[in-house]
């Protein structure tokens, strides 16, 4: 019996394993996700089969009560609140690992040896962390609370102090066994997960989610320690360590090192200068590689080179990129506005050099009916040939000249190194919309980018 | 006989491993879905939880068994709410031949 | 309304002033077009084209003029043509009003004209920019003149009889004619050096592959080069410039120059001690050679060789050389610049347009051109 | 042994036979070099050059030729020369023997005589290979050539008054000429077809980014072209070959011919009646119009504009006209050519050699060429 | 004591694995060695440690006889013999698995469980084959017997009979503790291995000794389980599934399959037609990403590019890669020979189109006296003019022809679809010479996958 | 208490998945010193050798203990040789700044 559970757990954690290695790569990861599933299930089933004395009235209840409303949000949460959900459900993790370690602290049938004390309180306080800064995070991500970075003096040494604190009611405890002692602990876990998170701001938060993952991920070993279970060992590990990694991937994608965004106080919100006009906008900006995705996952791709891929000479990559793109069954074509660069036929010379096809090369007057049904637009170097005040800013300079209309695209992903402007000096709204995403780097160095991105 | 806190040990070792390596090369557009199944396996500790709820001396109600039922509570929601989540995402993303 | 395209009779003009594409989009916006017979020759564009295009072909120049409401011309009409323009008349072309002589005569017929070289060089105007259309074609054939003169590969060849070295260009100027000659030039395999006062061309220069040959500027300098059109320079920076330029020069196999500054004779920028000190062989192109040339040997319209062996080219219509596409890139600066007046088959002058505005040299018997400056 | 450089007097010939560079090389191994006074100054090098590289300067022609071992000349000499000569003289030069009529006389002042055009085009023999260098500047001129009287551009080019296409160049014969002409053209953005006989192109037209034009044959017909040079062809290959030339040459806007059998008449590959099809504003340039031409219509050493508005230009001394790259080409194929029979201050012909005995056309008063065939 | 020698066998089974991992890239190759010794020793240290009355003398005594022969072997190994050293140790570690397993039969003072006799019969049989097998793949490789692939008819099946033979003694050890059943057990396990290993080609030994290599790895996992001792279980089943890992990447980098190798036939020597003379000559093939790596850590690359470049139209791609080198530190120069390709010029020509810079060309004088200072030279779909019979053949259609002197660089990397000839229809021994590496493909899909090997 | 077979093949499985995706990457060029390296791991084998080379009931000439002698000696040979060796091939690969 004993044995048989035990092999049942190790397929359960052979499955996880299976399963975040299966959400590592697109191909794989619906079968990951699928792998999860049935990992959770035979641990769950293995579990009742182990127990001895179950409640199992209380058991199955909480559990379909629990998995109704999973159920439910998991199938109404609109797509755009996916990180706070998923911030939301990390708080419950830690809560429960709270109240399981409360749990078994009050389990009057069991004695608790000198490590499992260590483990529990290191379970409880991590739980506890996780729990209210995952309630933060949710906040910040859904704009509900504390979206604004907190910052004040001494928060710091604030932080320091409570640990101290809750590492010394540890210690009570584990000499006293006094249950109080623990709850306190608890309780000063709790402030302190508030405290830790909010000087971080909200761009920074992805990374945080990240991050309190990996502790959900450690206070499940810490319980999985405890009760002496490698399923919940081995699970954790792989969620803590597999979190810990996902966050520093994430700020390398940033280019953030992850201490300064555990300490907070870079994460303001990014924002423009805009043309001195109604303050500053908003506008999103991704790395190359995720640009690369979503060009190599679109049908069309328009792509439209401007003066900066001539400055870059970036021609022969693109080139590439366009090619490669085209391997992959992706229709894709380049937009020459007629001023684009600095002289008459500026990009032809460009293209031309890269041995782009004359029969890709298309002008403005055949494509710009096309834009609407053009998934991804990718604007490289290019602004002024692009910027839509040209057709509706009767103030604009550049008023009546027509343009390359890639804002009627679904997506576009805009290369530039800046915000700056063009040869016209405008500011453009096409930079501000939702859907478009800016990429900042010389375009030679980002083509290389979604050239590795989609070769991958 | 060893402790079985070295053999936990080891296993967890091994295990961590494992997580490392096996998320190293994953795709940035996957950063969510995998976060999202990540917590779902994080649910794991539902295991913990269901070992809390057991008949002590003959009680069924305990602080033991009702904070463990809550703790079942909590994480099924996780659970069930991570797999199917990342089921959804992992829908938006449309297969090429 | 009557449009009337006369042939060119300027010498050597080969270019036509609408092509049977514009033709096209006058006569579906209700106009009627009337056409020279052989206007369009020397441009690859038969009479029967422009008939199918919907024109009229008129064999009578003085009879075409005289019915029209609007004459469209490449350069200045010739002063025995004004006399039978109708009175109130539009004339569109380049009229070189800097030496056209013939203003006041159109002023008093009542002749409305425009001419093209004054468009403001804004966004708005660039698709009726004759000069950035023309400077274009004229880089580009002055690569090809070049090599037509230069006795030696553009590219370089590493063959079994032995390795031929790339020419070295070098380009002073990078407007619109000199970076289209540095672009034809990196494309035949030339090594491509370009020299400009205005220190923004150095970043384009390098965008096209080439090496830009920089005098090193006070920031005033810079400041003052900053616009669109090259200012006169101080002479300290002249001598600085002239020693560099020679330097690269006798380097070079082939030199082009474009500097114009507008309305100006145009700078010299390689003396003729320069010259002397180039390598036999060697062939300069003077793209300026109408307004003077940037070269004091240049013979405006000829080509010959110096006793020191280096061809001086000054030809001085070069896109006159590529007529069909000069003409049919002209054409579409016409037709996009009358599109400013030409209503569904009538005619509206705004003189508040800047545009209008600023070409608009003689109008009501008023002579407009010269009285502000 | 002492070697002449006279100069060349066949009209429009701009090439020399020997450059600084080899007179260095003929000097250094011991030999003298005379050349005539300004013989090469159509190839930009001036009577300095060739003092400075060791060799001296002569003014009177008969006198150089009468003091000469060796005489070097790139035509074959004028018949009023053939009396100077020294007898016993080696001559060297592409003496033309299909047409040259002083055959007899070189043979009997017992004049060595070498033409070049009659080595065999073996690897050994590539770098004295003279149709190889010089049919490579004859491709790379045509194209250069085309664009002289081509009004169009060659690229193409979005600019804000309208596109411009890219030209469309069609290349007939991909020998070692028409390998060069697809490479200039592609250069300068054209799209560039081509066609041959010998199935062998098809990759190497390929190699270049150009689109060759299939006509198809049978295995029987493939083998025969299987070698270096082109066959003659059945008429029915002829006429299917004819309609598919037609038809691209029709879309062309630029055709250049290279087709030539060795020792023949040039094939016909682009009928008048084709011509006539062709766009105005086209242009032909026939590089074998030396041979008669691949045009009837060509007129050998000229250029004309058919009523049809299609230029044909047949001007026959292409490589003369990138002179200086031409001689140094040309000079290197002789100096290597020599150096099979140059010793150190001394001469050997050793007959055993076939590139040496596939040259030599008369010898010890012996008429050597046409004799085996 | 126990708890000790646990946490420090654990210590050493990760310096394991952070050993392997070191080694899976040049930059830290060195310091996982280092982690691997440390490994050893602490694995060693506890050993000692943890035993109880141990014939110390022995012990030592064979530790040193082994080092000191194992220190020897490798100190005086020519580089070039490297994988039959390789093998050789495979065998020993193979032997060593049978002779713990036969004399844990023989410790009279201790009985085995069931689960332990499978375990010992499993690794004593394991270590069996791979001990033969790796002593015939040593003599395959050091070409001392066994090089030519033996086939005869019934192979399989013979193999088939003594494995179920061995199988079947197995069973008869395990329900009457039969040592004698045991030895036969491990006697047909001998001979397997022999018959297993001789049907594969010389060619295809790199892939069995990675197989021998993992079996070995499986062998000592076996041994842990019985001993129940975590690090031979840890550190033999990292090496088992590494070496499997890696025997999969080494026939994909050939285009073998797995199994073609294994049941053999397949692997006959490579070789070529020749000219008819002297019989069929042999000659290297290697991956493209071997050949990145070599040049990638070469201080000088002269690239020789020849008609099969513009036949496949590499120039691009082929100029990426030369930057990339060149952004390395490596000196990279082309050298262009008068006749390469099908026109005069014909290379300036690609190399114009792919904007090679003009100083970065070098024509056959100025480069023909570097080669023997040029660490790699890279040959790219040229044939005639890097043939040295050029040089040395009097009756070579050839002879005189001067010829870019390729053969006299250090390493020679040749890129072509086949062993076919060029233009003049040689033969060219500069593919056969000991020094060359031929990379077999389209010239544009090889440099491609060169660019890839270097961006790595 | 499960049976430590159990646990072993636990650790023995995780075991296998880190030693799968460490080498995944691995550059064709050290191929070669990988495998020298594995080999001298799998000389662990050593401590299985040594675990019989005791005293068993007063004797230390055993059938077992000289076995396991042979072993240690034969895997000490794996040990240093194949430590040794891969130094050695990696000193061929010099280091580059
Ligand atoms: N075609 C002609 O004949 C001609 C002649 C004269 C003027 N113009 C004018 O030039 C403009 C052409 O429009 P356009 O869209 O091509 O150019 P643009 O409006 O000048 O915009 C170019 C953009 O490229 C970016 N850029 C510059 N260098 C870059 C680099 N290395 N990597 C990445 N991005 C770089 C710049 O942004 P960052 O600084 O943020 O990177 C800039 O905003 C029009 O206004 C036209 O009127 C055209
Ligand atoms: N330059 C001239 O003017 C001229 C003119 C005529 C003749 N030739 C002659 O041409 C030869 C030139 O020498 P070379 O070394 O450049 O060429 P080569 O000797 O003809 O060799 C070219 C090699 O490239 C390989 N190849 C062909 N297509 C390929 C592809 N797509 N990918 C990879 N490899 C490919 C071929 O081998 P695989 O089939 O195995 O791939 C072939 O062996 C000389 O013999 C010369 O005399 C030169
Ligand atoms: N609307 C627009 O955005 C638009 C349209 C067309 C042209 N332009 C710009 O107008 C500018 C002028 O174009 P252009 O070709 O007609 O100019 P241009 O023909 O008047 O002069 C050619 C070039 O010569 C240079 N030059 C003048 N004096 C010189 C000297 N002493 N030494 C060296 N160089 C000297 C000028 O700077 C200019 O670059 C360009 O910058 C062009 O980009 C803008
Ligand atoms: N030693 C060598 O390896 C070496 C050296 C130089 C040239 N060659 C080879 O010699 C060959 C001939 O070179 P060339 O340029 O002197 O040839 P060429 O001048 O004699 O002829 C030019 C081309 O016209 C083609 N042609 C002939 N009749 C034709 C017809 N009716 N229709 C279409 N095309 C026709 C020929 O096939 C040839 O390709 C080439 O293959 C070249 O590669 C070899």
């Amino acid at each position: 019996m004993q044995n048989i559970s035990a092999v049942l757990y190790l397929v359960s954690a052979v499955l996880f394993i299976l399963s975040l290695k299966g959400l590592s790569s697109p191909a794989s990861s619906r079968k990951g996700n699928t792998y999860g599933m049935i990992g959770m299930l035979i641990a769950v089933a293995t579990t009742f089969m182990v127990m001895e004395k179950p409640v199992l009235l209380l058991i199955v209840g909480a559990i379909a009560a629990g998995a109704a409303i999973g159920a439910f949000k998991a199938k109404t949460v609109e797509m755009t609140s996916m990180p706070e959900l998923v911030a939301a459900m990390h708080s419950l993790v830690g809560l429960s690992a709270v109240l399981i370690a409360v749990a078994a602290i009050f389990h009057s049938g069991m004695e608790h040896t000198p490590v499992q004390k260590v483990e529990l309180f290191i379970g409880a306080f991590i739980g506890a962390i996780t729990f209210t800064a995952s309630v933060i995070a949710y906040g910040k991500l859904s704009g509900k609370f504390g979206a604004k970075a907190v910052n004040f003096n001494g928060q710091h040494l604030l932080n320091l102090v409570m640990a101290l604190a809750m590492v010394g009611f540890g210690g009570v405890y584990f000499f006293t066994d006094s249950h109080a002692a623990f709850l306190i602990m608890v309780a000063i876990a709790l402030v302190l997960g508030v405290t830790l998170i909010i000087p971080i701001g909200g761009a920074d938060m992805p990374v945080v989610v990240s991050m309190l993952n990996s502790y959900s991920g450690w206070a499940a070993a810490g319980i999985g320690f405890t009760l002496n279970n490698p399923v919940l060992i081995i699970a954790g590990a792989c969620v803590g360590s597999s979190g810990a990694i996902l966050s520093y991937i994430m700020c390398k994608a940033m280019n953030r090192s992850i201490l300064s965004v555990l300490l907070g106080g870079f994460g303001a919100e990014v924002a423009a200068g805009g043309g001195g006009d109604s303050g500053p906008k908003n506008y999103k900006s991704g790395s190359a590689e995720d640009a690369a995705f979503l060009m190599a996952n679109a049908d069309s791709v328009v792509i439209v080179p401007g003066y900066g891929l001539a400055v870059s000479r970036a021609q022969h990559a693109l080139q590439e990129f366009a090619e490669l793109l085209h391997e992959k069954g992706v229709n894709v074509r380049y937009a020459i506005h007629p001023v684009a660069g600095r002289m008459p036929g500026h990009m032809n010379v460009l293209l031309a050099e890269a041995e782009v096809p004359y029969d890709q090369v298309l002008e403005m007057e055949e494509i710009n009916s096309d834009f609407s049904n053009t998934d991804v637009v990718l604007v490289i170097g290019a602004n002024d040939v692009v910027n839509p005040a040209a057709l509706k800013d009767k103030s604009s300079p550049i008023y009546g000249m027509p343009i390359l209309e890639a804002h009627k695209a679904r997506t576009i992903i805009v290369v530039k190194r800046s915000m700056s402007v063009g040869y016209a000096g405008l500011d453009n709204e096409l930079f501000y919309m939702d859907k478009t995403m800016m990429v900042f780097g010389d375009a030679k160095k980002v083509v290389e980018d979604l050239v590795k991105g989609v070769v991958h | 006989m060893t402790d079985p806190f070295i053999i936990s040990l080891t296993i967890f070792v091994l295990a961590v491993f494992v997580g490392y390596h096996v998320v190293w090369n994953v795709t940035p557009a996957l950063h969510t879905p995998l976060m999202a199944v990540t917590n779902a396996i994080s649910g794991i500790i539902i295991v913990g939880a269901m070992l809390q709820v057991v008949d002590i001396n003959g009680q069924t109600l305990t602080v033991t068994s009702v904070l463990g039922a809550v703790g079942i509570f909590l994480a099924s929601i996780n659970i069930f709410g991570g797999f199917l989540v990342t089921q959804r995402m992992l829908d938006m993303f449309k297969k090429k031949k | 309304m009557q449009i009337a395209i006369p042939a060119e009779l300027a010498a050597g003009e080969t270019r036509v002033a609408a092509t049977p594409d514009t033709v096209k989009k006058y006569v579906a916006l209700g106009h009627a077009v009337a056409v020279q017979s052989g206007a369009g020759r020397a441009s690859a564009v038969l009479d029967d084209a422009y008939i199918a295009a919907g024109a009229t072909v008129v064999g009578d120049r003085a009879a075409l003029l005289a019915a029209a409401d609007i004459v469209l011309t490449v350069r200045a009409l010739p002063a025995e043509d004004i006399p039978s323009l109708k009175a109130g008349a539009v004339l569109i072309g380049m009229l070189d009003p800097h030496r056209n002589n013939t203003l006041a005569e159109l002023a008093s017929r009542q002749i409305s004209a425009f001419t093209m070289e004054l468009l403001p060089r804004t966004t708005r105007a660039q698709s009726m920019d004759v000069l950035s259309s023309q400077n274009n074609i004229a880089g580009y054939r002055a690569v090809l003149l070049a090599t037509q003169f230069y006795p030696r590969f553009m590219p370089m060849l590493m063959t079994a009889a032995g390795t031929v070295k790339a020419a070295k260009v070098l380009v002073l100027g990078a407007g619109v004619a000199g970076l289209q000659a540095i672009a034809t030039a990196k494309r035949l395999g030339a090594v491509v050096e370009a020299f400009d006062v205005r220190p923004a061309t150095k970043e384009q220069v390098e965008s096209l592959g080439g090496k830009f040959v920089e005098v090193p500027m006070t920031d005033e300098e810079k400041k003052a080069n900053d616009g669109v059109y090259a200012k006169e320079m101080s002479d300290d920076y002249k001598r600085r410039q002239g020693e560099l330029v020679a330097k690269h020069a006798k380097a070079a196999d082939i030199v082009i120059t474009t500097a114009l500054i507008p309305g100006k004779q145009a700078p010299i920028l390689l003396e003729a001690d320069v010259v002397a000190g180039m390598k036999p062989g060697a062939v300069i192109v003077d793209i300026a050679a109408e307004s003077g040339g940037n070269c004091p040997l240049t013979r405006p319209g000829a080509a010959f060789t110096t006793d020191g062996g280096v061809t001086v080219v000054g030809f001085t219509n070069l896109p006159g050389m590529v007529a069909a596409d000069a003409s049919s890139l002209y054409a579409k600066n016409l037709l996009t610049f009358l599109s400013l007046m030409l209503t569904k088959e009538g005619f509206s002058l705004n003189l508040e347009d800047d545009l209008l505005a600023a070409t608009l040299i003689t109008h009501q018997g008023a002579l407009r051109f010269g009285q502000a400056a």
